[in-house]
């Protein structure tokens, strides 16, 4: 194993982890960070919501935006699947359907930089287990 | 009173763990931890094998074995059972729980079975307060007892 | 002497820097009481547990009350040390100590001899007022000490002198809180363990949970008898200790009472072991030049230093400690059975009286001597040489049982021929008197000449370990003193390991030698009364005419009609001895 | 590197491992393995969460699920609908007592709302066994920096101003500890970490070696830079297996990542760590007796001074500090001594675990601000009393400490104000106790506790402990007097004035603190032979009302001493002189009839 030999090479193990952290310190603090729900239930599955969640982790990685991923059940809305949830620190969901790689992609550019929204909102209507 | 049977091999094990210490006279504690991992319990002949390895004298092992409630020159029973007296489970009600014990095995704390099956002994907090009260049969915890469900656990045992 | 300025008790006094505040009150005349706390200065002995709790007092700004014994002084010190607060405590906490205490203190050997006895007599204790369960432990009786620990108050002295002072290691803190008591191994008897029976544990125990056995009873017994002969003899160290029971100064020599109370006790020969201390020094004197002349001519068989060998605590030290080095010491018995040898045969045969009839009590400042004269190698047909060891503290109470005056007694002289002696065998009751004695005889027979100068003072003093050497002609010869066990065992390492470079060397097994013997009268911690006695011993040999061993006329005598020659074929039946290895096996069972 | 959607942290604590979830955590882990999703779940066993209470605990990230009470049988059903179909498994979420309603994010709890995690804050989060995610969690930054970046004065400097106190008891300033052990002159220098727990009821310190050991490690490493020691020990329970290996197990690591060892992070400083065992004695905690243990001796304190710090181990300089003090100052060193200062009040400063325990409903490990109240962390963190009874005191400190009462509760929590209630921090165990509790009770079982390991040294502990014991106990039996009380407060200031160490002058403070504020149920005890609690077996008696017994005979048939006559139909009466109170009459009438008087 190598040895830690200066305080740089300290910082670099840790950001070597910080991917494999970053999931677990993220959501200590969630409301501060973009929080992304992807559905993930049998539908959303069977629609692609598996390979829009890695988009969304590795592209939000890559474009160092802090960000939680998270996968949820069933939303209900199986006509849209994929399904994605975005909630933006102190803003209300928003519920996005049909969401491929490319709408995730417009998704990350315009609505999590820059609040624009997207097309493909869904009407949120759902209620969860803790209300 | 029986007689005290030390095998040569466990007495080599011992010889070997002293030397591991390099025999120095700081490292009796820990030399006393792995004896009784060894033997089960700290019997006078250990005692004095660790006290010639060690360069001390036998009254100043005894000293030490007598001041720590973990060492026993006793030999444990084949499942000791060891109830906790940290607050919680006092505050919980283990004493009933030691009452019952007490009674189910029919001996005392301090005390193995005629059998050799069970010994009772008591010890502190055990830092499972969240199942208070708390009864450790070898290793194994029992956790949220009533009185009722003693004779349970010794049944389990028993066979 | 960097100084500071402290207040203890309203005045403002200036004592050394680093001085604990039970040094400093003293220094100015006050006295806070102790319990545990024992200084031997003299010998740079402490014990100072700070366990008792009995010495606290106040100290301005401190939350608790202060152990005196332990605590240091520092500039601005405000100490009250007898104010309600530190006077409630005091007696509280002795009254505790009392409520754990057995109440026999009338039928205690210790009474009237009793610090914690004395303590509750200052304090006025007249109700205890938190009685409760008492600590109980097994009583042990060994052939010298008796442990009553029921008694024992921790104090750690024993434990202390036993370790740290002796290195015996047979005491020690065993169990823990309210059943915690200061015990053997495994809370054995002490004859199952290394014990020495030095007594030094004795020696210092503030209560009565460590006493000798006692065999006064057993003595006016045998002198009732009308068909036995009762012979004593007296140790070189008794008689410079005896004075203290009758209320003497300590360094009183009380030779001449001393004779006269025990022909009044009803002996029928009052003899002096210093007779037989005169005869050591011939036959352990030959057997030293022997070995160091063998030496010299390249003889490497022999074992050189030579130990001293006339102190049974020491004897039983090496045979447990160092069984392995067990030729080194010389093989000469101590004066005591040297005595018991000569009077059961060369004066029984003098007087007509068979062994059988004739009962010997030595009279010992020790009680490993107790021990000593039990061992079987000193006994023909189960009959020993020496009877009953009893302890100068229990002749003091013979003395005052049978009712005899012992201050207002005249001056006597022992019985002839056993009850001579020279200035040599007397300060064999001082460390570093016996390798004296030695010098003396050793340089004439040596050299051949004349010593003109017989006091060493190089040999002398307190200081646990001395050397010097002694010029014998133009031979130097290497002298070694070592009093206390665990000097004893710095020696016995060095000649171990091969470093040793002295001739001779002389163990004593108590600090001091006998004058601090276990059967002493108790010091109580004052190691002052140990210097009166050593040079109470040493102005009885400067007072002597004859100061050389050799020149002792009954010596002389015992060897033209009986033994003939020292180290010859009757003395090594009679005054030798061997050793045994005792020390421990591990016994394993397959 | 596989990127890990979701994370199960297991908590692997000795409260929830006796609750079998070592093997809960095989099974999710067996189970993940077989439905293939080892490549995008986690399953990570992690120390102590401190609701132990409701262990075993599992906690899904990153949606802050948290299950309790979680059986390794619930594995499957875990993974099934939450982890795959996405759907949280509702009967294993914590419900609110109040309002029954079913909480998923651990946020949301009252447990946790009031906390502030700083000793605490890798616990239950990280796994402890592995040394990177310690790392990742800004592990060894404090270390790293101190030795490249600062001179050893000024980390000393920061420790002062941070104004972090001893967490074992005393409250000693750790930072001026240390400039003192810096300022001894040796040749060797030694740093213990104290982690013999021995308060009946506090498990702070096992926590966090079982769940963040190498906070504890790199502190000790920075301790050595500064007092100049290359030593370390860690001085811990025999009685804590866990905590034992988790420890070996991150010190191997650390030596491996040369973090402890020669030339620490290519620096010259040299640090390494020994465990030493404590075999149990409580007095252990005291640290001249703690020294003496770990040299091999009856542990068995001297008087202080000389302070370990001047002549410690060996008679070298020592700096003894406890686990949760150490757990504090890599946080400190990153964060800096003004964020540490400003949490806490003005002479407590950062936060302090408590162990809750007793009749509490929320059982566990919790960390507070210095200043929050008695009052928020009995009822709203811990939940409240169990089973709705009413509150009467909460016992803090351990054997050393006192009780509080109602009028305490909106007392700010600090070390001061525990010693001015008459009670004290000690090492953080917070007993909470019901009107079902008799206070004379709660001070014999004290007192037991501190007979059983008085070291024996010093006579006022060694038998005025055993003889306070023994007046509590008369009083328990009814056999006391007022005379009893006034020996016992007598006894007690007396006690403390002179007993040689920390155990016996803070034993009696749980007699005193209940004679003070419980005065009348003593008086009750000796006057009126009564307890009010219901406790002391002497002094109750069980008694059959004639209006509610119908002649069932069930009573009768049930005593084991056949105590108990009346005819069928009939009303039954109890021989008080015959009685041993078992109580098996009270729990066999199906009437109401049998009552305690």
């Amino acid at each position: 194993m190598t040895q830690v030999k200066s305080l740089a090479d300290l910082r670099k193990i840790k950001d070597d982890l910080q991917g494999k952290m970053g999931l677990r310190e993220k959501s200590n603090s969630p409301e501060s960070l973009v929080q992304i729900r992807v559905a993930m239930a049998t539908c959303g599955i069977a629609s692609g919501a598996k390979q829009v969640m890695e988009f969304f982790m590795e592209e939000l990685d890559k474009r160092n935006i802090q960000a939680v991923v998270t996968q949820t059940g069933c939303m209900g809305y199986c006509f849209a699947e994929p399904t994605v949830e975005i909630t933006l620190p102190g803003q209300a969901p928003v519920v996005y359907g049909y969401v491929d790689t490319a709408k995730a992609d417009s998704i990350i550019e315009k609505y999590i930089k820059n609040g624009e929204l997207v097309e493909g909102i869904i009407p949120v209507n759902y209620e969860t287990i803790q209300k | 009173m029986a007689t005290i049977k030390l095998s040569t091999n466990k007495i080599d094990e011992l010889r070997a763990v002293c030397k591991s210490f390099n025999h120095e006279k700081g490292e009796l504690i820990n030399v006393l931890h792995k004896a009784q991992g060894i033997f089960g319990y700290l019997p006078a002949e250990v005692q004095e094998i660790i006290a010639r390895e060690l360069n001390v004298s036998v009254a100043h092992v005894y000293g030490v074995v007598s001041f720590y409630s973990f060492f026993t020159m006793l030999p444990k029973g084949e499942h000791p059972v060891s109830i906790c007296l940290g607050t919680a489970c006092y505050v919980r009600g283990a004493e009933k729980i030691i009452e019952e014990f007490k009674r189910v095995l029919n001996i005392g704390v301090g005390e193995t079975t005629s059998d050799g099956k069970f010994s009772l002994a008591c010890l502190r907090c055990v830092g499972a307060c969240g199942l208070a009260p708390v009864v450790l049969v070898g290793d194994k915890v029992y956790g949220r007892l009533s009185p009722e469900s003693v004779k349970d656990i010794v049944a389990e045992y028993a066979k | 002497m960097e100084t500071i300025k402290i207040n203890i008790d309203n005045k403002i006094v200036e004592v050394e820097k680093g001085a604990t505040i039970l040094k400093a009150a003293k220094q100015v005349g006050v006295h806070i009481p102790t319990l545990c706390h024992l200084h031997l200065h003299d010998l740079n002995i402490e014990n100072k547990p700070a366990g008792c709790r009995i010495c606290v007092v106040e100290v301005a700004g401190r939350r608790n009350l202060a152990p005196a014994c332990v605590t240091e002084c520092y500039e601005g010190m405000v100490i009250n040390t007898n104010n309600i607060k530190v006077l409630n405590a005091r007696k509280t906490v002795l009254e505790l100590i009392l409520s754990d205490h057995p109440s026999d203190c009338l039928i205690c050997s210790k009474n009237g001899n009793c610090e914690l006895q004395s303590m509750a007599q200052d304090f006025g204790v007249r109700e205890i007022h938190y009685e409760g369960e008492k600590s109980t432990y097994r009583a042990d009786t060994s052939p010298a000490i008796i442990r009553d620990v029921d008694k024992c108050i921790m104090c750690r002295r024993c434990e202390m002198m036993c370790n740290d002072v002796q290195t015996v290691g047979v005491l020690s803190a065993v169990n823990r809180g309210f059943m915690s008591v200061v015990a053997p191994a495994f809370e054995r008897n002490l004859d199952h363990s290394e014990c020495t029976y030095c007594g030094q544990c004795v020696a210092v125990c503030p209560t009565g949970a460590l006493t000798e056995v006692d065999h006064t009873n057993a003595v006016i017994r045998a002198l009732a008898d009308p068909s036995k002969t009762v012979i004593v003899q007296t140790a070189p160290a008794v008689r410079a200790a005896l004075g203290e029971e009758f209320g003497m100064e300590p360094g009183t020599l009380v030779t001449g009472k001393m004779a006269a109370a025990l022909r009044r006790l009803g002996f029928n020969y009052v003899f002096d072991t210093d007779f037989a201390a005169d005869l050591t020094i011939m036959e352990e004197g030959t057997e030293l030049l022997d070995r160091l002349n063998r030496h010299l001519q390249g003889d490497t068989s022999v074992a050189l230093p030579i130990l001293t060998s006339c102190c049974p605590g020491w004897v039983n030290f090496f045979e447990h400690q160092f069984p392995e080095m067990r030729d080194i010491p010389s093989t000469a018995r101590s004066p005591q059975q040297m005595f018991g040898a000569i009077t059961k045969t060369y004066f029984a045969d003098k007087i007509g009286v068979k062994r059988e009839n004739m009962v010997v009590v030595s009279v010992m400042p020790c009680l490993a001597k107790k021990y000593e004269c039990q061992r079987d190698e000193f006994k023909t047909n189960g009959n020993p040489d020496v009877d009953f060891s009893i302890s100068t503290r229990e002749l003091a109470h013979l003395i005052k049982q049978l009712n005899i005056s012992f201050n207002e007694l005249p001056e006597e002289d022992f019985d002839h021929p056993l009850g001579e002696s020279t200035g040599a065998a007397v300060i064999f009751g001082t460390t570093g008197g016996v390798i004296e004695a030695a010098v003396r005889t050793a340089y004439e027979l040596q050299t051949g000449k004349k010593l003109e100068k017989v006091d060493f003072e190089e040999l002398r003093g307190m200081d646990f370990i001395r050397e010097a050497t002694i010029d014998f002609d133009g031979l130097p010869i290497r002298i070694g003193i070592a009093h206390g066990l665990g000097n004893a065992r710095k020696l016995l390492e060095e000649i171990k390991a091969g470093r040793s470079e002295y001739h001779a060397i002389e163990i004593m097994a108590c600090p001091g030698g006998c004058i601090g013997g276990g059967g002493q009268p108790l010091h109580h911690g004052d190691s002052s009364i140990l210097k009166a006695r050593q040079k109470a011993l040493y102005s009885e040999d400067a007072g002597k005419t004859l100061r050389k061993s050799h020149e002792n006329p009954y010596i002389i005598e015992l060897y033209k009609e009986f033994l003939g020659k020292p180290c010859g074929e009757l003395s090594h039946h009679l005054l030798h001895t061997h050793y045994f290895d005792k020390s421990v096996e591990v016994s394993v069972v397959e | 590197m596989a990127k890990f959607k979701m994370h199960l942290l297991v908590c692997s604590g000795t409260g929830c491992h006796a609750s079998e979830s070592e093997l809960l955590l095989q099974n999710l882990k067996t189970i993940i393995n077989d439905k293939g999703l080892d490549t995008e779940v986690q399953v990570i066993g992690t120390g102590c969460f401190g609701f132990c209470e409701k262990g075993p605990i599992v906690k899904v990230m990153p949606d802050n699920t948290f299950y309790t009470q979680v059986t390794p049988n619930d594995a499957r059903e875990i993974i099934e609908e939450h982890v795959i179909k996405g759907r949280k498994v509702n009967r294993l979420l914590y419900v609110n007592p109040e309002t029954q309603e079913h909480i998923s994010d651990s946020k949301h709890m009252g447990f946790y709302k009031k906390q502030l995690r700083i000793a605490l804050r890798n616990c239950g989060f990280i796994d402890p066994e592995n040394i990177d995610e310690y790392i990742a969690r800004d592990g060894y930054e404090a270390l790293a920096k101190c030795l490249t970046e600062m001179t050893p004065e000024q980390v000393i400097e920061i420790m002062k101003k941070s104004g972090l106190r001893g967490r074992g008891g005393g409250g000693f300033p750790a930072g001026l500890k240390w400039e003192i052990t810096s300022k001894s002159v040796s040749d060797e220098k030694y740093v213990v970490c104290n982690a013999d727990e021995g308060d009946p009821g506090a498990f702070m310190d096992r926590s966090i070696l079982e769940g963040d050991p190498h906070s504890v490690i790199e502190a000790m490493a920075i301790c050595g830079y500064c007092i100049g020691a290359t030593n370390g020990l860690v001085y811990i329970r025999a009685e804590y297996p866990l905590a034992i290996d988790r420890l070996k197990i991150a010190i191997d690591q650390a030596r491996e990542y040369g973090l402890l060892g020669k030339g620490l992070l290519g620096t010259g400083f040299d640090f390494d760590i020994e465990l030493r065992y404590g075999a149990g004695a409580f007095v252990c905690g005291e640290e001249t007796a703690l020294i003496h243990s770990m040299e091999g001796k009856r542990g068995e304190p001297t008087m202080k001074p000389p302070f370990p710090s001047v002549s410690g181990y060996y008679e070298k300089p020592t700096n003894v500090n406890n686990v949760e003090t150490f757990a504090n100052v890599p946080v400190i060193i990153n964060k800096g001594a003004e964020w540490f200062a400003s949490i806490g009040t003005e002479k407590s400063k950062g936060t302090k675990v408590f162990a809750l325990a007793g009749k509490i409903n929320n059982v566990g490990l919790i960390e507070v601000p210095m200043g929050t109240t008695l009052r928020e962390v009995i009822f709203e963190i811990g939940g409240g009393i169990k089973d709705g009874k009413k509150f009467k005191a909460v016992q803090t400190g351990g054997p050393s400490g006192g009780c509080l009462t109602e009028k305490h509760l909106d007392t700010p929590i600090d070390y001061d104000n525990l010693v001015a209630s008459g009670s004290m921090m000690g090492s953080g165990g917070m007993i909470v106790m019901d009107e079902d509790d008799c206070m004379v009770s709660m001070a014999k079982f004290y007192l037991e506790f501190t007979v059983e390991e008085s070291c024996g040294k010093c006579s006022p502990c060694r038998i005025g402990n055993k003889r306070l014991h023994e007046i509590l106990d008369k009083l328990t039996k009814g056999n006391g007097t007022l005379e009893d009380i006034d020996r016992l407060k007598n006894l007690s200031y007396v006690i403390k004035d002179t007993a040689l160490c920390g155990l016996g002058q803070t034993s009696p403070n749980p007699v005193l603190s209940t004679i003070d504020n419980f005065y009348d149920e003593y008086i009750e005890h000796v006057t009126d032979k009564k307890c009010r609690a219901g406790q002391c077996k002497a002094l109750m008696q069980y008694v059959i009302i004639a209006e509610n017994c119908v002649g069932c005979t069930a009573c009768a048939r049930n005593c084991p001493v056949n105590s108990i006559t009346g005819e069928r139909k009939g009303v039954h009466v109890i021989n008080q002189a015959v009685c041993i109170k078992c109580g098996a009459c009270l729990e066999k009438c199906k009437f109401n009839a049998v009552v305690i008087k």
